[in-house]
């Protein structure tokens, strides 16, 4: 998960990197004297935040109450601003690009650094960006920042400034589980001095349980997905007309394939996971109503999650929520007769294959008012 | 020679009285999967179904020579009991475990590697050798003895795929599952070589999705050293672009990892990518 | 280099390892008021202080002044007491034993841990002693603190606590990098809780550059010892009347060995360390003398330490400190000819052989007055 | 085949420009050794006396095809050091510092030995094998070629023996110092083994001191699986208890690892022990 700057930038503090001085805001009132001048930037989880107008400068009072005043409760891009950090401004001499990330295929972290940064790393040329595997079992050692530092001609002086924050980076990215940190720009003062100006700080949400602190919601999810999420079913909206529950990501993701190259339109899918429990099926059918479909399509091969199980949920959830919109159902696997057999009693059509499931909801969801 | 397992692997359960870990043992010793043993700290000396050992600790549980261990405790541990395995000298590590933070993986995964130690997932369906043995949670049904491999990154789909295989008179060889997450103990390219060189093993389907360029590589490791013929199926080209889809592994990562990019690059090695599940068997054949 | 108890403490206390609440006193007058029964402990580094008097209880103001006036400034087996901790005292239910050590075969950390704790660990059957050998690249984790726990008996509550505590012993190891960290008595409170009543800590003195917070002297050392060491010599005094100087470690040790083999009573030995620096060997001279031996041997095997640099020094120091003392010098080696040649010139009788040379000084020392 | 190294050894010496390092670099040339290059961070570019070259980095010196590294760097630096080693590959790392911290010098020596890496030291003084290659500080001059291994943990009384052996009319096939410190790449077992699989040795000699219980470990190994002849000296038996005689590793811990129980364990495996370091060469006639 995104991390806003500011909580970024704390993050940074506490591991010693240098950052402006600043403080955030909520409130326009609670603006604090003006003594030099500053920045003003919106606390949103968008690249490109500047250019959207989501960055002000102020040289004075009433710049900074009017910047202030002006971002907060603003859209951008679609997004709130709740938050705006007031940084004091810095003299730029340079700006840098650096950053640790997961590299997935080397199961490894990788360093990068360009000496083009305060862009979009993508924007830059390769031959001028620096990547470098970190052996995970060694981690980060001075070696590897004297290695960039001669990449990026750095004297001694810059190099010595550059790998002290890169070894703290690191630890920001091991030790606060980050898939990515990343400071764009590194900005190098008028008076030779390096400091993060920005910080994207990327989390693996599946460590949180040792980062209690850490206690923000997604800003990219919407607030059907935030509940989805809460009650824990992986659940994605969309634009089209038919909800569709399937059990495992994989199988969720080859039904929306499926469901698309037959001119289906999915409005929602939601992955029910491994479960052997009818409430969490019934549960799911609610979730997936809210984003009023034309049509369902449930797509389950039974294995931890059984077919009678899910049955009986899809059962449940029909009585209890009162559904008039057509359900199809596949069932394979485990308990696969058997649940069809409930859902047959029930009146609710159930296929053995995906296909012929598939091929029946775009029929009825083109059917459907 | 088989693929990492045999009916003869002896294997234990870490964690074999939790309601996972009790589950999928009783559905590996209907399988026929040789468990010798299982933990479970605190229940030591009692059985599991009446038959099988448990104890307290990895360490007592070598006394069955354990060649395998399928680790099925709740994420916070799992770096702690995959150590423990480690630690132990277990040389096949299954880890059925979801939501493991990555840099507990990274850890447990290298360590692994460096001391020559099989690992399997997290977040993986294990692997299952038909005739012979299954360490995971892949259902027992859907399986007949033949000489088609799959390797997946996903669980149910893996299932729908081994299953339309199945029934359209063909077997499996070996179905392995590398696990969803982005760090994972195998890769595409470890388990094309031991498709390769298995014997029984004369088809391969690869399964894969969107995200990271394990797929690329794969395919270009098979234009280079593989010989058996390869099918592919690639999940995810419907996937919005910035959306998760459940798996960390199936961001689309801004133009790297499209189903397009892998689709591209398997047909460029000759591997017939099938367009619906139901495909695989026909290009199969 | 062995911690006092109350630095031990402090160093656990800021790992979260329980001790028991308490204070450090130099002068009795500091002492505090008293509110309940408090042990008063000599912070010397001694085991069995209980034994020799030095750990007095207090269940009043005017036992606890007594003490710490008794305590402060007596001698305990020829070590002065300079600071006394005071300590709440703990009901006892039980002492344990647990530490993590150098395993300098294995290479390795171990993990010593006994449920007869309060004791000297040597005194303790092997039997009831619990050890295992700690992975160092796998660190310590859980599964190894359940192993011990089950060794130790330990009911859910004791291991929970048990465990919790080495979790923490063993960072304090590594991050603080000790060659032991113990804690004996491990103390089970009659309420049940875990505390440890004594801490052990001996850290590597060559990790000091990183521990800049650590100052202090090596209790073990004589003054003149200490003095060698901020001098960078390693040095040691015995009690015979041939003050040695050689070069390296292990031929010094063989020089000592054989000196005494052929009745020689060494009064010190200074390790040279490898040297090419003239005023380095001369100034070693001043350290010898000062324990004012009959005889002085002077061993060196040249290689990085030349022999020309050693015979100059050998030379400079006789002139400059005005030695009348007999020295009787081993040269061989990398430039052994030129050595031998300065000494002959300035009337300094050497050897090419360890064995001449000890021979000779044997007996001028045994002459000399 | 000789111990470790011979004369097509490529070595690299890091830290090429340091007082120790170009000391020590230049011995090595003079004795015939083949350094390929020397690293010396902000000095890339630059010639060590006008003919080696020396480069910013391992990474660069990899160009050069290094087998093994020198490295003489400053205590606090020596890991990074090696882990630039190591990272890059290099099969023979030899640390010459000393008072490096042992808890770095642990870290360093078992990663190294998980990437079939072989540390030599640290804070020893290196291998040499006459007429073929020397890495290290032992002196040049009182080597000639033969057939006595000889290992040690320390480094002057090693030049002392070296010198005795040689004087006598015998020569050495590999002198190798183990070094002084608590932890330390090489056991005495680890270069038995490669003493006894060495043709040019006949005979071996190790030099041990009081603290530890290596040498009582190597006892038992050549008492097992050493056939070629073998002589020990033992250095510390006048060492009073308890005190420190320099080297960390010589310490008297409470009655283990005094040179009683090891010239015990030594004599009961066959070994002959000399009383003084010039009794070695009659030892082993």
């Amino acid at each position: 998960m995104n991390l806003y700057e500011y909580m970024g930038k704390e993050i940074f503090r506490k591991y010693g990197i240098p950052v402006p001085e600043g403080y955030v805001v909520e409130k326009s009132a609670d603006v604090r004297e003006y003594k030099k001048p500053v920045v003003v930037k919106s606390q949103i989880l968008l690249g490109g935040r500047g250019k959207s107008g989501g960055i002000k400068f102020a040289k004075s009072q009433a710049d900074l109450n009017a910047a202030a005043k002006e971002l907060l409760g603003a859209k951008i891009r679609g997004l709130t601003v709740t938050k705006v950090l007031v940084e004091d401004m810095v003299n730029i001499k340079k700006e840098y690009y650096v950053s640790f990330a997961l590299n997935r295929s080397e199961r490894s972290p990788m360093l990068i650094a360009s000496a083009s940064g305060g862009v979009e790393i993508e924007s830059v040329p390769h031959s001028e960006i620096f990547t470098r595997k970190i052996d995970p079992l060694l981690g980060y050692s001075d070696f590897i920042g004297r290695e960039a530092s001669k990449f990026m001609k750095f004297d001694k002086n810059q190099s010595a400034q550059f790998r002290d924050i890169l070894g703290k980076l690191y630890k920001v990215f091991s030790e606060e589980d980050c898939e990515l940190v990343e400071i764009n720009p590194l900005m190098e003062t008028a008076e030779g001095q390096f400091i993060a100006a920005d910080a994207k700080v990327v989390m693996d949400t599946d460590s949180f349980f040792r980062h209690k602190d850490i206690n923000i919601t997604d800003p990219e999810k919407t607030p059907l997905e935030l509940e989805a999420q809460s009650k824990g079913y992986a659940f994605v909206e969309l634009d089209g007309n038919i909800g569709v529950i399937a059990n495992g990501a994989g199988l969720t993701m080859a039904t929306l394939d499926a469901l698309t190259l037959h001119k289906g339109k999915p409005r929602n899918f939601l992955d029910l996971g491994g479960t052997d429990n009818v409430e969490i099926v019934a549960q799911a059918f609610d979730l997936v109503l809210k984003a009023n479909p034309k049509a369902i399509l449930v797509n389950i091969f039974g294995g931890v999650t059984k077919g009678d199980t899910v049955a009986n949920g899809i059962v449940e959830a029909k009585k209890r929520f009162d559904i008039k919109k057509p359900i199809v159902v596949r069932l394979s696997g485990v308990h696969e007769v058997e649940g069809r057999k409930i859902l047959k009693d029930a009146g609710i059509e159930s296929f053995p294959t995906m296909m012929e499931a598939i091929k029946m909801v775009v029929k009825v969801a083109g059917e459907a008012q | 020679m088989t693929v990492l397992v045999n009916k003869n692997t002896k294997v234990i359960v870490q964690g074999i009285t939790g309601h996972q870990g009790s589950f999928h043992a009783g559905e590996m010793l209907k399988f026929g999967t040789r468990i010798v043993a299982g933990t479970s700290p605190g229940k030591g000396g009692t059985k599991f179904q009446d038959k099988v050992p448990v104890v307290d600790s990895v360490s007592e549980a070598m006394a069955f020579e354990p060649e395998a261990t399928m680790i099925s405790v709740a994420a916070p541990f799992v770096k702690d009991a995959a150590f423990e395995a480690i630690d132990s000298g277990i040389k096949l590590v299954y880890i059925l475990t979801e939501k493991v933070p990555f840099h507990d993986s990274m850890e447990i995964v290298h360590e692994a590697k460096q001391r020559g130690i099989t690992v399997m997932g997290p977040n993986g369906p294990g692997i299952t050798v038909p005739g012979e043995c299954k360490i995971g949670i892949m259902p027992n049904q859907i399986f007949r003895q033949g000489d088609v491999a799959v390797a997946s990154r996903s669980g149910t789909l893996t299932y729908e795929i081994v299953d339309h295989i199945t029934r359209s008179g063909l077997g499996e060889s070996a179905v392995i599952g590398l696990g969803g997450d982005p760090v994972v103990g195998l890769t595409y390219i470890d388990v094309l070589k031991l498709f390769e060189a298995d014997e029984r093993t004369k088809r391969i389907v690869l399964v894969g999705e969107i995200g990271g360029n394990n797929e690329e590589l794969a395919a270009k490791y098979i234009k280079e050293h593989v010989k058996k013929k390869v099918v592919a199926y690639i999940t995810g080209r419907s996937a919005p672009p910035g959306k998760r889809m459940g798996h960390a592994g199936a961001i689309i990562e801004k133009g790297v990892g499209t189903a397009e990019s892998k689709i591209k690059a398997f047909e460029e090695a000759g591997v017939k990518v099938a367009e619906f599940p139901d495909d695989v068997p026909g290009l199969l054949k």
